[in-house]
């Protein structure tokens, strides 16, 4: 706060004066202090001090006398505060009062120096007889005697009773009383004295009114009548417009001119204060604005220019803080509490952040004045000249009025001669304003602002007043901090598209940059500044000396040539004053990165545009750029690179070539560097081919400026390109890149890079169904149709079956039941072909494929072998590189499967029957019934051949040759087995052509003989196996003929199927029957049949047996009877047989009973069958095989 | 000079209505109505956001959307259409129905655009009735266009889209965006 | 046919419904501008604003001789007379004066000096080459071409690109009496 | 003597700023005119939190500056116009006239078909008849 205002910022206290009786003046002047209102005590100790209370003697005004020398005398209020009592009381001890002569004389002459120093002042007197206790007789005519003394009325005369507390409190509150109402009539008697004077005008001069009007307030304040003290200092200080306007400030000598605004000051001081205190903010308010706006035109004369700002300032900073403190204590008072007539008073300049604002402003404005005024000043004076004004105080003196110089003392005594000189006066002034830290003071307080604005949500205030505190950081040459602060600015501007402002603020911060030789700053700050679009008529400016000066296009043009060339290299830019100039270097390179949000995107911004949505991998896509720029004159890049993800598409202007799309009659171009023309889309398209499949994405195209500079601009998407987000609302700034309307509305910067399509043929071909145990051929064939083949693998392996995970590789795992139902097989190499009997091997699961020329094929066998009739898929995956012209070795890959079914070749059978015509008794199947459960194994005779029977049935859809049938006994001590002489099959199964052929659904029988050696319940009697192979007919598999590797006929391969034989139960029959008879028979011819009956046991037995006779005969013997066979014995019957019928006849039966075993049984009715010729022309003269079979069996 | 004061054939102002959606439905997108209704749309934005700067000038503004709404429905409707919005519904969630029972501008398309007349058998009617109310629904993009581009310009940025029901009741409802 | 005019004065009429110009103008002016944006190239404006003019003109005859209550006029000159007293001034509610006659009557211009079409309008420099206006030519084309009457119509002078007037300027190709041109609004 | 107009969009962006004295140095007027912003927003929020003035377009006075006074308006699409004065007794009445007929410009400004709305206005004719409007500030209700 001022200083200077303290004395005016509280209201002046009345002052009272004591003497006599000093001891007790302590209590007293605490006392009076403490009264409400207080009053200042003024205590001198004895009666000789007291001329110090007095004043020289008013001399009485007339018109006659000059006009003084200045408007308000320097010291006269803090005179009235501390010098100029209003009251006198005197304190006079009761013993010297009524005392003897002698004392009493004394006491008189005091009272006459009293008098006499009070006089011509009229203070106020007051007596205090001071005595201890009330008591003691009141001597009444020297009390009257020492009134008409003092000259005072009986109520200004009183006791001090200092010895009985309460009597000395009220003795305390009767002086203060009197005291008071006596000062309250002291101040109100001058103030009509003067304000007589004011009316008499009897005096020429304003500046006198001027100064009786504030003597008159401040009396009044004296008695705390605050609307009396307004309404004279509001006459003072219209007063003293009158004196300013009646002289014109210009032509006023400096001195004059600070003086009256000091003393204008002081007057708005105490009315604002008054008001403000009254509870009048928008009041004061009002005054202030007067009074700002009144003053600002005294400017003076231009030397004080400085001075006047400096003044303005400080109006607006003490008006502030006053408002500010008011506002601490009061709310802020209801805006608009404008009546009728007054100008209306806005919220702003109700709040303190305002003026501190303002007065920022000034403070500015000083600051420049003040440069210029040094300018001019340093010009004209020789620097070194003495400042007469500083110096010790005997020579230099205060000044005599409010706002004058100090004076000169040696130069006579009278103050005219003592005021310095126009030129001393500014030599000191401007020395004092040399080490004034403007920059400082306007910062701090447009700190304060901002603060205030923050609160009350301000914000584009706030951020102006960061901008101006930045500025003036400028100004002091701190561009650390200008710059910190003047980027918090700029967002807001960008923000809400002031781009004049933002222009500005730009120019600061590039200035800050070269000072602070931050290169990649400054450039940025350029670009950004450059590439605003300022209209000629509002444009940014560049900073000459502090200051902002405007530029025009042309400034801007070599601004802009200057910068390119720094960023070239070629050329340096100067920096701060001392400092180095900025230069780049590969140490301090600069890297300009620009994505979408960045405001440099005005400098460079590039939307792409693939042409295609998608491009298969190593086939050549194109896409087009747009570039465009906002800086005021075309720019040459010296590079332009575009990278992509897929490195191996980067281009380069360098490098590569690419097509300008305006004049594509130009063909491809190559030239080394790109020129963009301002606001002026530049549209080339370049030739790209990826070489990996997934996504081709652009990213971001980078340009140089010589080899320290890049520019890496992220790219966007011409059809979904988002408008620059600066600038939206300038016309003309956002236009979208025009030419093909398809591209710029759909046009991407990511493509889909696909597989290349592989231009070869598989052909998976087999001639389903296989068949079980068989190596089943399947045959693979590529043939390439568009490109050669160079390498390939071709993979082959099972589809993995649903039920199981286990992958069902061409490795094939010992069979399981969830393993694979097949394996893959390939037919041996040449030399181990013969080892082993089967001449394939496990396949490795890949083969090599060779190279193939276009148009040709090659094939490979496979084999598939099953393990059971399941079906199964076959999966081939054909992976390769193709040799093409221009293209990069790409793996293709193909895939292809194929369902292969199979099914069983041979159904395998065989059941035992029992010798012809002779039967045993075996109790086994006369008890089978007693077997539980499971079917009775079959039952044969100890030491009897009986016939095995194996039938094979074919069930495949193709015939197939069987080459072998072989019975393998279990244990040739236990049962013989054996294929009974003359089979259909040649035994040697590798025979040219050997074997038969079994049409599907054929049904081939073989019979064996069985000759069980030994007792058993169950007797494993050996194994039949079958070897087969499908015929090779040229419609089986029509394409291996032409396979090269192929099946020729001496490699015949043939399948085994084996077949355990089912078990037997072997038992000795007690009895065996043999039916001996022709195996024919001829109508009416005789012959004979018997039936043996043999005892194979060692006891006798009795056989019943009984014949039944048919019609198909007539024959002789008997039909029934007993006998009784010995052991080991044998009984015949024999019959003699006509037959009656031809063809197959039935012969009578005989049914034999063992009483011993209980059991019946007689031959089966197929063995008692006979064919009867009608004629002896029909018999044929061959012998039965049966009957040789049998002999070639019988063991004896 | 100024357009306030002007005066010219309604028959003028109808004309170009038709003659717009001709243009854009016949000739430029014949194959594309959503892209000329789009386009018609948009040439009605710009005429609401114009219109709405024209029809509130000098007048306070408006506090809350409600208001603007209104505005909409009275002042606006009468100036564009010669009378006011029938009813106002809304479900104070943002949706506004502005029922409008004789749309003048569907009241004043000329009969080759909606075969009306002279149907008489019920399918007919009906089958006309369809038609008519496609036909309408292009004339509808205009008047969309019209109040979104007002209300967005009072600040209340919203999409518009109409119902007709009979001829020539129409009813546009005005979401408002949050 | 003098007589047939009178009647016709449009403030006597009440056929004639009128509207504040406003939205005509706005609603022409927006439409221009979108054909503007659709086109790449200006004269394809213009040809379209024909166009458009065309079918309304086409369309309008009937109802303005119907309200007017003009008995087909004859021969041209009547006819450009009654366009620019009766017809601007019923539908535009401007009146132009029928100037410049070619000798042998065959061509004149229609002279406006205001028109509530170009209210507000201010030709940016883009489009130069635009005829604002270029519908009205199309609409005297249309009814022209509705009684019979074949003319080639086109603006000479324009406003929007600083001349003091607008001028149409009219030519009479042939006149059919009796034939029924193909009416191209579908 | 009115020293700058301007016109601000309703994303406060400046659509037009016209400053009519010969000084070049317009960047103050800019300043000025940016910060009026708060003032209106302040004014504008207090008038909807206190349902003073029921939104009245015409806002008053919003402040001075130490060299001007800046008196604001705000048309029902959120445009804002800020006149910026040296005169320090100025009869509501021509203040609130002034606006009305710059309002009246703008909106036949934004009526031009090839105004892009929202974008700077940079239609002579405006330019023409704002200055207009500013010659004859308080001759009444002049042209």
């Amino acid at each position: 706060m001022a200083e200077d205002m303290e004395e005016l910022r509280t209201p002046p206290v009345p002052l009272v004066a004591l003497v006599g009786c000093p001891e007790y003046h302590g209590a007293i002047s605490l006392y009076l202090h403490r009264e409400q209102p207080p009053l200042n005590t003024l205590a001198l100790p004895d009666f000789a001090k007291l001329p110090i209370i007095g004043g020289k003697e008013r001399k009485p005004v007339d018109a006659r006398m000059p006009p003084p020398l200045g408007i308000l005398k320097a010291d006269w209020l803090t005179k009235h505060r501390t010098r100029m009592p209003a009251v006198l009381a005197v304190l006079l001890d009761r013993d010297q009062v009524y005392g003897d002569p002698t004392q009493w004389l004394e006491v008189c002459t005091n009272l006459d120096n009293i008098k006499a120093v009070i006089r011509g002042r009229n203070i106020k007197l007051v007596v205090a007889i001071v005595q201890p206790t009330s008591q003691g007789e009141v001597n009444e005519e020297r009390l009257s005697a020492l009134r008409k003394r003092a000259e005072v009325d009986a109520k200004c005369c009183i006791l001090f009773i200092t010895h009985e507390p309460s009597e000395l409190r009220r003795s305390l509150a009767r002086l203060g009383s009197i005291m008071g109402e006596l000062a309250t009539t002291f101040y109100r008697e001058e103030g009509r004295r003067v304000k007589l004077r004011v009316e008499k005008k009897s005096y020429s001069s304003l500046e006198l009114s001027v100064r009786y009007n504030f003597k008159i307030a401040v009396y009044a304040e004296f008695r705390r009548d605050w609307v009396a003290a307004l309404k004279f200092y509001e006459t003072a200080y219209s007063l003293l417009q009158e004196v300013i306007t009646s002289t014109s400030m210009e032509l006023q000598p400096v001195q004059r001119v600070v003086e009256m605004k000091a003393v204008a000051e002081q007057l708005h001081f105490k009315i604002s204060n008054l008001l403000l205190h009254g509870g009048k903010e928008t009041e004061a308010v009002r005054w202030f604005r007067e009074h700002a706006s009144w003053y600002k035109q005294m400017v003076g004369p231009f030397e004080g220019y400085f001075l006047h700002w400096a003044w303005i300032s400080k109006q607006f900073q003490v008006f502030g803080e006053l408002l500010q403190n008011r506002l601490a204590t009061v709310a802020p008072p209801a805006q608009n509490t404008a009546m009728r007539g007054q100008p209306v008073v806005s919220e702003r300049e109700l709040q303190p952040a305002y003026y501190y604002h303002v007065s920022a402003i000034y403070m500015v404005k000083r600051r420049r004045a003040f440069q210029a005024a040094l300018v001019a000043f340093e010009a004209f004076e020789e620097s070194n000249a003495p400042d007469v004004l500083v110096g010790p105080p005997e020579e230099v003196g205060p000044p005599v009025y409010v706002g004058q110089a100090p004076r000169l003392l040696k130069r006579g005594n009278d103050n005219h001669a003592q005021s310095p000189t126009e030129t001393e006066y500014m030599r000191h002034l401007i020395l004092l304003e040399k080490n004034f830290q403007h920059p400082l003071i306007a910062i701090a307080l447009l700190k304060k602002a901002h603060e205030l604005y923050q609160l009350v949500e301000a914000t584009r205030t706030a951020y102006r007043l960061l901008n101006d505190m930045g500025c003036e950081y400028f100004a002091a040459k701190d561009y650390v901090n200008a710059m910190r602060i003047l980027n918090s600015v700029i967002g807001i501007y960008r923000q809400e598209e002031w781009v004049v402002l933002l222009g500005s603020t730009l120019t600061y911060l590039r200035e800050c940059a070269r000072c602070l030789g931050l290169a990649k700053e400054f450039a940025e700050y350029s670009f950004e500044l450059l590439s605003l679009p300022l209209s000629a008529t509002v444009s940014p400016g560049y900073v000459s000396g502090s200051e902002v000066e405007p530029f025009g296009e042309l400034e801007k043009t070599q601004l802009c040539q200057e910068l390119v060339e720094f960023l070239r290299g070629v050329r340096d830019i100067t920096s701060q004053e001392g400092k180095p100039g900025m230069k780049l270097s590969s140490a301090q390179p600069i890297n300009l990165e620009i994505n979408v949000q960045s405001p440099l995107r005005m400098v460079l911004s590039v939307c792409v545009a693939f042409h295609n949505q998608s491009v298969r991998v190593g086939k050549v896509t194109r896409l087009t750029l747009s570039i465009l720029t906002h800086l005021p004159l075309p720019v040459v890049f010296d590079e332009v690179e575009i990278l992509f993800d897929q490195s191996s598409c980067n281009f380069s202007t360098q490098k590569n070539n690419f097509v300008e799309v305006d004049q594509e009659d130009l063909g491809p171009c190559s030239m080394l560097g790109l020129e963009l023309e301002p606001l002026k889309w530049k549209r080339i398209s370049i030739d790209v081919a990826p070489e990996e499949t997934g996504k081709l994405e652009c990213l971001e195209l980078v340009a140089r400026w010589g080899p320290h500079t890049t520019i890496r601009c992220q790219v966007e998407s011409m059809g979904t390109r988002e408008e620059i987000p600066f600038w939206k609302s300038e016309p003309g700034i956002d236009v979208p890149p025009s030419g093909d309307p398809a591209l710029a509305s759909l046009g991407q910067k990511l493509i889909q890079v696909e597989e290349p399509e592989a231009l070869v043929d598989i052909s998976v071909e087999a001639s389903s169904p296989g068949l079980v145990g068989e190596a089943f051929p399947v045959c693979f064939t590529i043939s390439s149709a568009g490109h050669s083949i160079q390498s390939g693998d071709l993979e082959v392996y099972f589809a993995p079956s649903v039920n199981s995970e286990a992958t069902l590789a061409s490795m094939s795992p010992p069979r399981g039941p969830d393993l694979a139902p097949a394996e893959l097989l390939v037919r041996k190499t040449g030399e181990n072909a013969e080892s082993i009997g089967d001449n394939y091997e496990i396949f490795a699961g890949l083969v090599e494929v060779p190279e193939i020329s276009i148009g040709d094929s090659w094939s490979t066998i496979i084999y598939v072998r099953w393990f059971e009739p399941k079906a199964v898929t076959l999966m081939t995956t054909f992976v390769y590189r193709a040799s093409e012209a221009g293209m990069p070795k790409y793996q293709y890959r193909l895939h292809k499967s194929k369902e292969l079914d199979c099914v069983e070749a041979l159904a395998i059978e065989h059941h035992y029957v029992a010798p012809f015509r002779r039967d045993s008794l075996l109790l086994g199947n006369l008890d089978a019934n007693t077997i539980g459960g499971q079917v009775p194994a079959a039952t044969l005779a100890l030491k009897e051949s009986s016939i095995l029977v194996v039938t094979l049935k074919n069930q495949s859809s193709i015939s197939l040759r069987l080459l072998k049938i072989e019975a393998t006994e279990e244990d040739r001590s236990r049962c013989l087995l054996q294929k009974s002489g003359s089979g259909p099959l040649a035994n040697d199964p590798d025979g040219e052509a050997g074997g038969i052929i079994v049409a599907p659904q054929e049904i081939f029988t073989q019979l064996l003989w069985v000759h069980p050696l030994v007792l058993s319940k169950s007797l494993l009697v050996g194994t039949i196996s079958v070897l087969w192979q499908r015929t090779m007919s040229s419609d089986v598999m029509p394409n291996i003929s032409e396979v090269p590797i192929q099946h020729h006929k001496d490699a015949v391969d043939f399948v085994s199927n084996r077949v355990p034989l089912a078990k037997i139960m072997v038992e000795s029959p007690p009895l065996v029957i043999t039916l001996d008879c022709p195996p024919h028979a001829v109508l009416g011819k005789p012959f004979t049949m018997t039936t043996k009956v043999q005892n194979l046991t060692s006891t006798l037995l009795e056989v019943a047996f009984s014949v039944v006779d048919t019609a198909s005969f007539i024959f002789s013997g008997a039909h029934s009877d007993t006998v009784s066979i010995l052991p080991r014995g044998t009984h015949f019957l024999s019959y003699k047989l006509v037959p009656l019928f031809s063809g197959i006849q039935q012969l009578p039966r005989v049914k034999i009973n063992s009483a011993w075993y209980n059991a019946a049984f007689q031959p089966s009715p197929v063995s008692t069958q006979i064919f009867v010729f009608p004629s002896t022309r029909f018999e044929p003269n061959t012998h039965s095989s049966v009957d040789e079979a049998f002999g070639s069996l019988v063991i004896s | 000079m100024s357009g306030a004061t002007w005066e010219v054939a309604e028959s003028c102002v109808d004309s170009l209505n038709m003659e717009l959606v001709a243009t854009y439905y016949k000739r430029l997108h014949p194959t594309k109505p959503e892209l000329a209704a789009r386009r018609i749309e948009a040439i009605g934005y710009q005429v609401g956001l114009q219109l709405a700067e024209r029809y509130t000038r000098d007048r306070p503004r408006f506090s809350d959307h409600l208001e603007s709404i209104k505005f909409i429905c009275k002042d606006f409707w009468a100036e564009v259409f010669k009378k006011q919005v029938d009813n106002l519904k809304t479900n104070h969630k943002g949706v506004f129905v502005l029922q409008d029972n004789r749309f003048r501008w569907l009241t004043r398309i000329s009969v080759d655009a909606l075969p009306l007349a002279g149907a008489q058998n019920e399918s007919a009617v009906a089958a006309n009735a369809v038609r008519a109310s496609q036909a309408a629904g292009q004339y509808l993009y205009f008047p969309c266009g019209l109040i979104r581009g007002a209300l967005t310009n009072l600040g209340v940025p919203c999409g518009v889209s109409a119902e007709v029901t009979t001829l020539p009741a129409c009813a546009f409802v005005v979401r408002i965006k949050v | 046919m003098r007589a047939s005019l009178r009647p016709s004065d449009p403030a006597a009429s009440p056929a004639v419904e009128r509207v504040n110009a406003e939205l005509f103008t706005l609603t022409y002016g927006a439409i221009v501008r979108q054909l503007l944006t659709d086109y790449e190239e200006i004269d394809e404006v213009n040809k379209q604003l024909d166009t458009m003019g065309y079918n309304i003109g086409a369309r309008l005859v009937d109802d303005f001789l119907a309200k007017a209550n003009i008995t087909k006029c004859t021969d041209f000159r009547e006819t450009a007379d009654v366009i620019a007293k009766v017809g601007f001034k019923m539908f535009l509610n401007v009146t132009a004066t029928v100037a410049n006659w070619s000798s042998d009557n065959m061509e004149c211009s229609l002279i406006l000096d205001d028109n509530p079409l170009v209210d507000f309008v201010e030709l940016p420099e883009t489009c130069q080459g635009l005829s604002y206006c270029n519908i009205l030519c199309g609409v005297l084309r249309g009814a022209l071409e509705m009684v019979s009457m074949r003319t080639e119509v086109k603006f000479v002078k324009d406003m929007l690109r600083g001349d003091d007037a607008f001028e149409i300027r009219l030519k009479l190709l042939e006149h059919v009496p009796e034939e029924y041109p193909y009416k191209n609004d579908e | 003597m009115i020293v700058c107009v301007a016109v601000v969009g309703h994303n406060n962006n400046p659509l037009y700023l016209q400053s009519f004295v010969d000084d070049d140095n317009t960047l103050k007027f800019h300043y000025i005119v940016h910060c009026s912003l708060d003032v209106i927003e302040e004014k504008v929020s207090n008038s909807k939190r206190a349902g003073v003035n029921l939104n009245e377009t015409f806002l008053g006075l919003l402040y001075p500056t130490e060299d001007y006074k800046v008196f604001g308006y705000m048309s029902n699409t959120k445009i804002k116009f800020v006149l910026v004065t040296t005169d320090h007794d100025l009869r509501d009445a021509d203040v609130r006239n002034f606006f009305r007929r710059l309002h009246g410009a703008y909106v036949d400004a934004a009526s031009n078909p090839f105004h892009v709305p929202g974008k700077r206005i940079t239609s002579a004719a405006f330019a023409e008849r704002v200055s207009n409007v500013v010659k004859t500030f308080g001759f009444g209700a002049a042209a």
